[in-house]
């Protein structure tokens, strides 16, 4: 099995369109037209993967051999594998909305913003096929850099603000804690590549694996587990397909599938349950998980209110790690997936109304819903699906989570897990309803914060709801067609 | 360890900690040089010393002359000497040029002036 | 027998030099300005040099050593007046009056 | 002329007193805020320690140190004192603690250093016995030169010579660049 | 015959080509032979790197004069390393000093100028090369007086006061090594350094031996700037000509950690350094505080040419951190980011330059906009400062990586996460540039900035280049470090 | 005999120090280094027999030489306050 | 100092000397204490005398800045001359046994090179600094 | 034609200064020692001090006669000022006058005003329009002075040369 040329590809690609992108930045169309079709290809790539690693091929591919014993490797196993599909097809529809929304908002500075995104693909990638925790190392670094141009995009003094905080803590948190673990790691284990079952099964013990674990999920602060979230929704600041390609497409998928890897194939599921280690991790994820609930029911500003229900989204993956059990681990996995189909939907329509009506606020979405449908009906999709009801993906991984939580007995988690469907709901579904069944304001007032829509509001630029209407019905179809997902993630949960 | 045998040592650590002194707490420039000078000239008495033979004499060949003092130390010195006078010159020449440019040689008045520019 | 003249007449010079040599210290130590302890620099300079360089090159015998001192000697004797004349001159010019004992002397041309 | 016993208790004695000289010119350079006297001071001291050479038997570093001690550094100094002031600032404080205290540290750690040195003069001692002693015994046979300092200098050791004139060469170059024709400062 | 007499070659190249630079009047002229010498230079120290790797140390005995008695330089795998450093530097920023002295010096100094520089290499390069500690002493003068005339040309009247703190603290430091020199000297009759290796051994705890040990090591430490003894080195560098700072930064303090290793492991030996007299425990919190402290005060400046050079400090830190820890690990380490350093700090200051040559100050302010205005000298820039940082592919990682390794492997974890705490800092003080400079509009009247000539930027391209590429291969650079390293803890030469 | 020369030396040696720590005008300090420097010569002279190799002399020579020039750029700083000038070349007068 | 009659007339005679006197010392460091940088000094020192009473702008006519600017980097490149000339005659750089037919003349001759260049350096340095002093005072006083 | 006459025998007296100074007779060292006296004189004549003040060959053997003498006074007035000296009441009385000096030569002024230096007891502070001003210590070393003696042994050297 030597598909390794294209790994390869799959990095080389976002690559080559950078710079492409950057040399045709002087004509727009060409430009956009490059962005596509690198999505395009890039996805074609990473699925030619797909029939491999479904049959149990790993395919892997060395890069160079940086430190002795410390290639940059990559090895495709299936949560890569997962996470490259769902990033890499996520991009194609982020990249058609982009151009809507950038256009739409005439946005400066447009050609920065398509290369960092390919960059940040790019990374991804790397992340995605990382073979050992180096390789994974560096490329979430380069991830926080090339999407560190995105975040302050606007170069507002208050966008400046943002990416310091955001910068501050992702590479703050990677250098301080993640690298002092890897290092660490290394220190003990000799190895870094990911081996199933864990490296440092049986060669750490005691408290050592305790903060060492400490190190990794605070090391990774893009998986936002409080109190290391504040970049988050400070960085909402940013244009929302960037803010979609950091709650769906890369950035935080990033952190929690890294800390999946982490948790599989550098401690081992069962190496970490029997350690005991994990307990303190489920708190914090279930705290993470219910705090950030709450906090999003207080938020009126509609990005602002995703962002945490973003927080509270992760936690569900990292509480799937921390629970160390197939199941736990399967349904984190999944999570993954239904959650970025479901928020990249959200974070869609929250650009799309901003798009048309300049409204931020959702105390002001009043009644839109029924200038906006198509957008609003996405937006109850996608909230659905984030809610975990069927018929929508996100029931999925939300059924595996709690079965992974009953598997350890921890009935403590069960109950958080349906308390925080609650509380989603509870944040999620007003915005629709307010949308479709409150009366819209004068119009006096709509005229005055809309001043684009002056003729009244309409739906957004056909390339903004295009998108969404494919995302949503992602939505729909992941609960439908779990089942290769499933047998994809099989492997890693049951070795 | 007989006490007189090392009094020569003494007397010149005492010296090179004067001029260590001049150096490190006077704020003149000039002085610092001069202090310079003391503390390295002081060094050279330590190496000169080490170099003595009691009862030996200069190291020049003559007749019926048998015991020499060490050359090595004196060769060392002429060396450090050289350095020395290099240094103290580009010490005053730099004294100069700060003269120039502040209007004074006193430590405490140049960093009254740290104006940035 | 030779040897012993010359041991002697170099005895002689040598510590007549020293002691006018000690002499001319104690001069610059005793006498009350700067003018007339240059006198007392002037013996050490003059015969006190002298007499110990000449004992000296007695002692040596003809030797380059005896060449070698009396260079000494006529560079000593050649030198001292100017710099001596060129330090008073310096004095006065930087406004040093001397000091002319109990009475003031007005011979002096003000410049 | 038969060296005298009497000549190696003189010698110890001239070397004290000397050194006496120099630690009272060493006080006196500390203490005065005349720049000149300083200046002068310190020519004095370097001609009292070039005496001292001489009587250690250094000819050629008492030959050197005349030159360059007593006559080219206290010119330069006083060609500076020309261009800046003769006067110094009264300090603070005469005497500063903390370089105070950083000399005694310094002080007594070399004291500490001398507790184990040979004694002065001591024939015996290392430094005469392992490299030098060759030197003296087959320099001048090997060089054709008497002068084994001069051999040594310019022969054995003629590669730290060249450093020592590439030193020499340096500050010429950077008193040219400093304070040669094309060194005029801006007035800003 | 070339290569019989490579080790003698490789400092007097250049330090023929000094006086001869003065000759020529004309300063392109004096420029070209400064160019061809330090080319030259850097050719024969890849050669007698590859001659060392391939066939193990050289010894050259100048004059012809055996040993002790004689001068003789011994070329092993830890100073190669430090001349192939030097004298690529060297390489690198004569053809980017071409521009920068122009603009910063007046014309009829130029061939004094090079010569100056010349000097200073030649000075660091025997340093390095020599294995005579009387003779070090000589030529670390060589380069200290040269720097110090090169910093003292800087535009900005306080580079006097820079270059004259700058000349005492030396020749305190220079003094200290000399007493240090002699007292070993007096007790062992040699200076030959690895004469001294085996003569001191026997004398054990001998009282002078200890204390010329820390003479020496102050000496060497006041040169190299460790933390309590730094106060010269941010004026120094931040007032210097552009390419002298460069060079400075690049090679001056890494010489001086050279010799506190020769110091410490040829001649000492590690027994007496590290298990007689404990050093790492003086070492290893100074390196620290030099680290937090300087990685602190350098976020606090507005003038970036002083952030760097506190950054340098604080680089400096990592290095003695480094030795400190004294195990193998550490060690290459140290010597890792003694290459590493060398290569992102040139760069760096290289790139500041550039900055300097076309808007006319290296203030935070004036750097508004630059990263559309000067993109490709903004971008070696960001990447020198993720090097700093320590970011995965470049060489700041390696070093760190190999720093931690060594802290873990003594078990000291606090150390391990003191040193990424201070790549903490370096984030900040990095990214207060890069915001700057990406994210603030061009002032008003900046329209006159233009990208800085290509004789500018290949140069800190080179530097930043090779910062990256040992990031990514780190063949070369880990292995002569692990080598040199094993030598020198093994105290075989 | 030589002894009692160099203790005479040394004491007129120590003597001129004293004048030239004491001052109190500059001019003294000046008269007391110049005479210091004479006795380094001549000390050095009768070192050089006390220790049985009086072929030395030619240092006498060079401090007697250095004195001498050290002392004239002395007084051209006292007078002129600096050591370049030449002094305008038609005047005869001193002053 | 022109106008200083005792002065200038002592220097006039003494002059010639002072220099003779540092050749003197120059080529008798072999035997005596001495050698290259002691002459070097004397020699400067003689022209600093000189520039002292005459003022600088008659020294500069003397011993004119080129000159001596040529003559810094004469002594140092015969020095290096002399390393390389050992070298090229088959010896090791600086070794000067091969410089003459037998060891010692060879080690003579060396010595005596090298020591040459070391004087002019130093001589031309010594004067190319005092001038530089000097001259600054004149110019911007 | 003079100078050239000076030249050649200021070489030879440095030649013979150099022999003087060195003991060597090895051809080498003389080499040596002619290429110096060659160098030096082209020096010295650079510097413009081969004239007759700067070589003064013309006064002869007069010199040496007025040398003896002069070196007798030197003993005399440093006896007496030593004695002043060593005095416990230090019966000094200094006094500053001028005194004519009758030199026709500037060299000639320079020999008095040098030889009133040399002798304890006078020293010259100044020399201008053919006068000396003198610093005394005593009244009687005045007097000496003043009685003219040296100024007219000095005239007698006639330090002019025939220029």
């Amino acid at each position: 099995m030597t598909p390794a040329p294209a790994i390869l590809l799959s990095l080389f690609v976002p690559l080559a369109g950078a710079v492409l992108i950057s040399l045709s930045g002087r004509w727009p169309n060409v430009r956009e037209g490059v962005t596509l079709v690198t999505a395009t290809v890039l996805f074609l790539a990473v699925a030619s993967l797909v029939p491999t690693v479904m049959a149990g091929g790993r395919p892997e591919a060395t890069l160079i051999e940086m430190l002795p014993g410390l290639p940059i490797y990559f090895e495709v196993e299936p949560l890569g594998m997962l996470f490259a599909l769902v990033a890499s097809g996520l991009w194609i529809a982020n990249s058609i909305y982009s151009i809507g929304y950038m256009r739409g908002n005439n946005e400066a500075n447009q050609t920065r913003f398509y290369v960092c995104f390919a960059l940040a693909l790019a990374s991804t990638m790397g992340i995605a096929f990382a073979g050992n925790m180096m390789t994974l190392f560096v490329f979430y670094e380069a991830l926080t850099l090339t999407t560190y141009p995105l975040v302050t995009h606007k170069g507002t003094p208050e966008a400046m603000r943002a990416g310091r905080t955001y910068l501050g803590i992702l590479l703050g948190t990677s250098i301080g804690l993640q690298l002092l673990a890897i290092l660490w790691t290394w220190q003990i284990a000799g190895t870094l590549d990911f081996t199933a079952g864990g490296i440092l099964s049986g060669k750490a013990s005691g408290p050592i694996v305790g903060v060492l674990l400490l190190l990794y999920m605070y090391g990774i602060g893009k998986a936002a587990l409080m109190p290391l979230h504040r970049w988050l929704p400070a960085a909402m600041v940013a244009p929302t397909p960037v803010s979609a390609l950091l709650h769906a497409v890369a950035v935080v998928k990033a952190g929690v599938f890294t800390v999946m890897k982490v948790v599989v194939y550098i401690f081992g599921i069962d190496f970490l349950r029997d350690s005991g280690q994990n307990q303190w991790l489920m708190y914090i994820a279930a705290a993470t998980l219910l705090i950030a609930s709450l906090v999003a029911l207080t938020k009126d500003n509609l990005k602002a209110r995703l962002a945490y229900s973003t927080i509270s989204q992760l936690a569900y993956v990292v509480l799937g790690a921390a629970l160390a059990t197939s199941w736990g681990v399967i349904g984190g996995s999944m999570q993954i997936a239904m959650h970025a189909m479901g928020k990249i939907t959200l974070f869609f329509c929250a650009g799309a109304i901003y798009t048309a009506t300049r409204k931020t606020e959702i105390s002001d979405m009043a009644g839109l819903g029924r200038a906006m449908p198509f957008t609003f009906g996405a937006f109850l999709i996608g909230s659905l699906s984030i809610i975990g009801l069927p018929p929508l993906g996100g029931a999925w991984s939300k059924w595996y989570l709690m079965l992974g939580a009953a598997e350890t007995g921890e009935i403590l988690m069960i109950a958080i897990l349906m308390l925080s469907s609650l509380l989603n709901v509870a944040y999620l579904l007003p915005v629709v309803a307010r949308g479709f069944f409150l009366p819209a304001p004068q119009p006096a007032s709509v005229g005055a914060a809309a001043a684009p829509a002056r003729g009244g509001i309409e739906e957004a630029p056909l390339l903004c709801v295009v998108p969404l209407f494919l995302t949503a019905f992602g939505c729909l179809m992941l609960f439908f067609f779990a089942d290769p997902l499933y047998r994809l993630l099989e492997p890693i949960a049951l070795p | 360890m007989d006490v007189l045998g090392l009094y020569n040592y003494w007397i010149v650590i005492v010296l090179m900690m004067t001029g260590f002194y001049v150096v490190i707490s006077r704020g003149n420039l000039i002085k610092k040089v001069v202090g310079l000078n003391i503390f390295q000239t002081s060094v050279f008495i330590l190496y000169i010393s080490m170099g003595k033979i009691i009862g030996g004499t200069a190291p020049i060949v003559a007749p019926g002359v048998t015991v020499y003092s060490n050359p090595l130390p004196h060769v060392l010195i002429l060396t450090a000497i050289v350095v020395g006078v290099a240094t103290t010159a580009l010490g005053l020449t730099l004294i100069v040029r700060i003269k120039e440019a502040f209007g004074t040689v006193e430590e405490s008045e140049i960093l009254q002036q740290r104006d940035d520019t | 027998m030779i040897g012993i003249v010359v041991d002697i007449v170099s005895w002689v010079l040598i510590l007549t030099g020293s002691a006018f040599a000690i002499i001319g210290g104690v001069g610059m130590i005793r006498l009350p300005d700067f003018y007339t302890r240059m006198h007392g620099a002037g013996i050490t300079d003059t015969l006190g040099a002298g007499l110990i360089l000449a004992g000296l090159a007695v002692q040596a015998g003809f030797t380059l050593a005896t060449v070698k001192l009396l260079l000494i000697l006529v560079f000593l004797l050649y030198t001292s007046p100017t710099s001596s004349y060129a330090l008073a001159n310096s004095a006065y010019t930087g406004g040093l009056q001397p000091w002319l004992g109990k009475k003031e002397d007005g011979s002096s041309k003000s410049s | 002329m038969a060296r005298q016993e009497g000549g190696r208790v003189i010698e110890i004695l001239v070397d004290i007193v000397l050194l006496s000289f120099l630690a009272v010119m060493a006080v006196g350079i500390l203490r005065l805020r005349n720049l000149f006297a300083v200046v002068m001071l310190s020519g004095i001291y370097s001609l009292i320690s070039a005496g001292l050479f001489v009587t250690m038997d250094a000819v050629d570093v008492a030959f050197t140190e005349a030159a360059v001690g007593g006559g080219i550094s206290t010119v330069l100094m006083l060609a500076t004192l020309a261009l800046t002031t003769d006067k110094e600032k009264e300090p603070l404080a005469n005497l500063q603690i903390w370089p105070l205290l950083a000399v005694f540290i310094t002080g007594a750690a070399l004291i500490y250093g001398t507790l184990d040195m040979p004694s002065f003069g001591d024939p015996q001692a290392p430094i005469h016995l392992h490299v030098a002693d060759r030197y003296v015994a087959e320099g001048p046979g090997a060089t054709g030169v008497p002068n084994i300092v001069t051999a040594v200098l310019a022969s054995y050791r003629s590669y730290d010579t060249m450093g020592e004139l590439t030193v020499i060469f340096t500050a010429g170059i950077g008193v040219m660049l400093l304070l040669g024709a094309g060194s005029r400062r801006r007035k800003d | 015959m070339i290569a019989a007499h490579l080790p003698v070659l490789q400092i007097v190249v250049p330090l023929i080509a000094a006086p001869l630079c003065l000759l020529l009047r004309r300063g392109a002229l004096a420029w070209g032979l400064a160019l061809l010498a330090s080319w030259a230079a850097l050719a024969m120290s890849v050669l007698l790197l590859s001659q060392v790797l391939s066939d193990g140390p050289v010894s050259y005995a100048l004059g012809d004069w055996a040993a002790p008695w004689g001068i003789e330089y011994r070329v092993d795998s830890i100073n190669a390393f430090v001349l192939l450093i030097v004298s690529a530097v060297g390489a690198v920023i004569l053809p980017y000093a071409r521009r920068s002295v122009a603009h910063e010096i007046p014309a009829e100094q130029h061939s004094a100028f090079y010569t100056a520089f010349l000097l200073c290499l030649t000075g660091l390069l025997g340093v390095a090369i020599t294995g005579d500690a009387f003779n070090l002493f000589v030529f670390l003068e060589i380069s200290s007086l040269s720097s110090y005339v090169l910093i003292a040309l800087g535009r900005d009247r306080r580079a006097l006061t820079a270059a004259f703190q700058y000349l005492v603290m030396g020749t305190i430091g220079a003094t200290f090594i000399v007493i240090g020199i002699g007292l070993l000297y007096m007790v062992t009759g040699t200076l030959n350094m690895a004469d001294l290796a085996q003569r001191l051994p026997p004398l054990g705890q001998n009282r002078t031996v200890v204390v010329a040990f820390a003479f020496l090591t102050i000496g060497a430490s006041l040169k190299l700037a460790l933390f309590p003894l730094h106060y010269w080195l941010p004026n120094a560098y931040t007032y210097a000509p552009s390419a002298v700072t460069g060079f400075l930064a690049a090679t001056a303090t890494k010489v001086a950690v050279y010799i506190l290793l020769r110091f410490f492991f040829t001649i000492f030996g590690p027994e007496f350094a590290i298990e007689t007299l404990t050093l790492q425990h003086l070492l290893v919190p100074l390196a620290v505080i030099a680290i937090l402290v300087c990685s602190t005060v350098a976020i606090f400046q507005d003038n970036i040419k002083r952030m760097l050079a506190y950054s340098s400090l604080a680089q400096i830190g990592y290095i003695v951190l480094g030795i400190g820890m004294a195990s193998p690990t550490g060690l290459t380490a140290g010597i890792v980011h003694l290459f590493n350093h060398a290569m992102t700090k040139g760069g760096l200051f290289l790139a500041l330059g550039c900055i300097f040559l076309r808007v006319g100050s290296v203030r935070l302010e004036s750097m508004q906009g630059l990263g559309r205005t000067m993109p490709w000298t903004m971008f070696a820039f960001v990447l020198g400062g993720l090097s700093l940082i320590g970011v995965p592919l470049t060489v700041g990682f390696i070093s760190k990586w190999y720093l931690v390794q060594a802290a873990l492997e003594q078990d000291s974890w606090l150390l391990a996460a003191l040193v990424l705490a201070g790549s903490l800092l370096a984030i900040i003080y990095v990214w207060r540039v890069v915001e700057v400079a990406y994210l603030r509009p061009p002032p008003a009247g900046a329209a006159a900035v233009r990208e800085a000539p290509l004789s500018m930027l290949i140069p800190t391209w080179v530097l930043i280049g090779a910062s990256i590429y040992f990031g990514v291969d780190t063949s070369l650079t880990v292995g002569v470090a692990n080598k040199a390293a094993v030598m020198l803890l093994g105290g075989a030469p | 005999m030589f002894v009692a020369a160099t203790l005479a030396i040394l004491i007129t040696m120590a003597l001129a120090l004293t004048r030239a720590l004491l001052g109190p005008t500059i001019y003294d300090r000046v008269l007391a280094v110049n005479a210091f420097g004479t006795k380094t010569v001549l000390l050095i002279a009768v070192l050089g027999f006390l220790t049985g190799r009086p072929d030395f002399l030619d240092i006498s020579l060079v401090y007697a030489l250095i004195n001498f020039i050290g002392t004239i750029a002395v007084l051209k700083f006292l007078k002129f306050g600096d050591l370049g000038t030449p002094g305008s070349e038609n005047s005869e007068a001193d002053d | 100092m022109q106008r200083h009659l005792v002065l200038r007339v002592t220097t006039k005679l003494l002059m010639p000397f002072i220099l003779l006197f540092a050749l003197y010392v120059q080529f008798h460091g072999d035997f005596g204490p001495g050698g290259g940088f002691q002459a070097g000094v004397i020699f400067g020192a003689g022209f600093i005398l000189y520039a002292l009473v005459y003022g600088i702008k008659n020294a500069r006519l003397v011993a004119p800045d080129y000159v001596i600017r040529v003559l810094i980097a004469a002594g140092l490149l015969l020095y290096i001359g002399v390393g390389f000339a050992g070298l090229f005659l088959g010896g090791k750089f600086l070794d000067y046994n091969v410089l003459a037919s037998d060891p010692v003349s060879g080690q003579h001759l060396g010595i005596l090179l090298v020591e040459l260049g070391v004087g002019v350096t130093v001589a031309a340095t010594m004067i190319t600094v005092f001038f530089a002093f000097a001259a600054r005072g004149r110019d911007e006083g | 034609m003079a100078a050239v006459l000076h030249a050649i025998s200021l070489g030879l007296v440095l030649f013979a200064t150099w022999l003087l100074l060195s003991g060597f007779f090895e051809p080498l060292l003389i080499t040596f020692g002619v290429a110096t006296c060659v160098i030096v004189v082209w020096i010295a004549r650079r510097m413009d001090l081969v004239d007759h003040e700067g070589h003064p060959i013309h006064l002869g053997p007069r010199i040496f006669v007025y040398w003896l003498w002069l070196i007798g006074e030197i003993v005399k007035s440093n006896i007496d000022v030593a004695k002043r000296i060593i005095d416990p009441r230090l019966p000094i009385k200094p006094t500053l006058f001028w005194t004519k000096a009758s030199q026709q030569s500037e060299l000639g002024q320079v020999i008095y005003a040098n030889s009133i230096t040399l002798t304890p007891g006078t020293i010259s502070v100044r020399v201008a329009d053919g006068s000396v001003l003198v610093h005394a210590l005593s009244a009687e070393s005045a007097a000496g002075i003043a009685q003219g003696d040296m100024d007219r042994r000095v005239s007698a050297l006639k330090c002019g040369g025939p220029d």
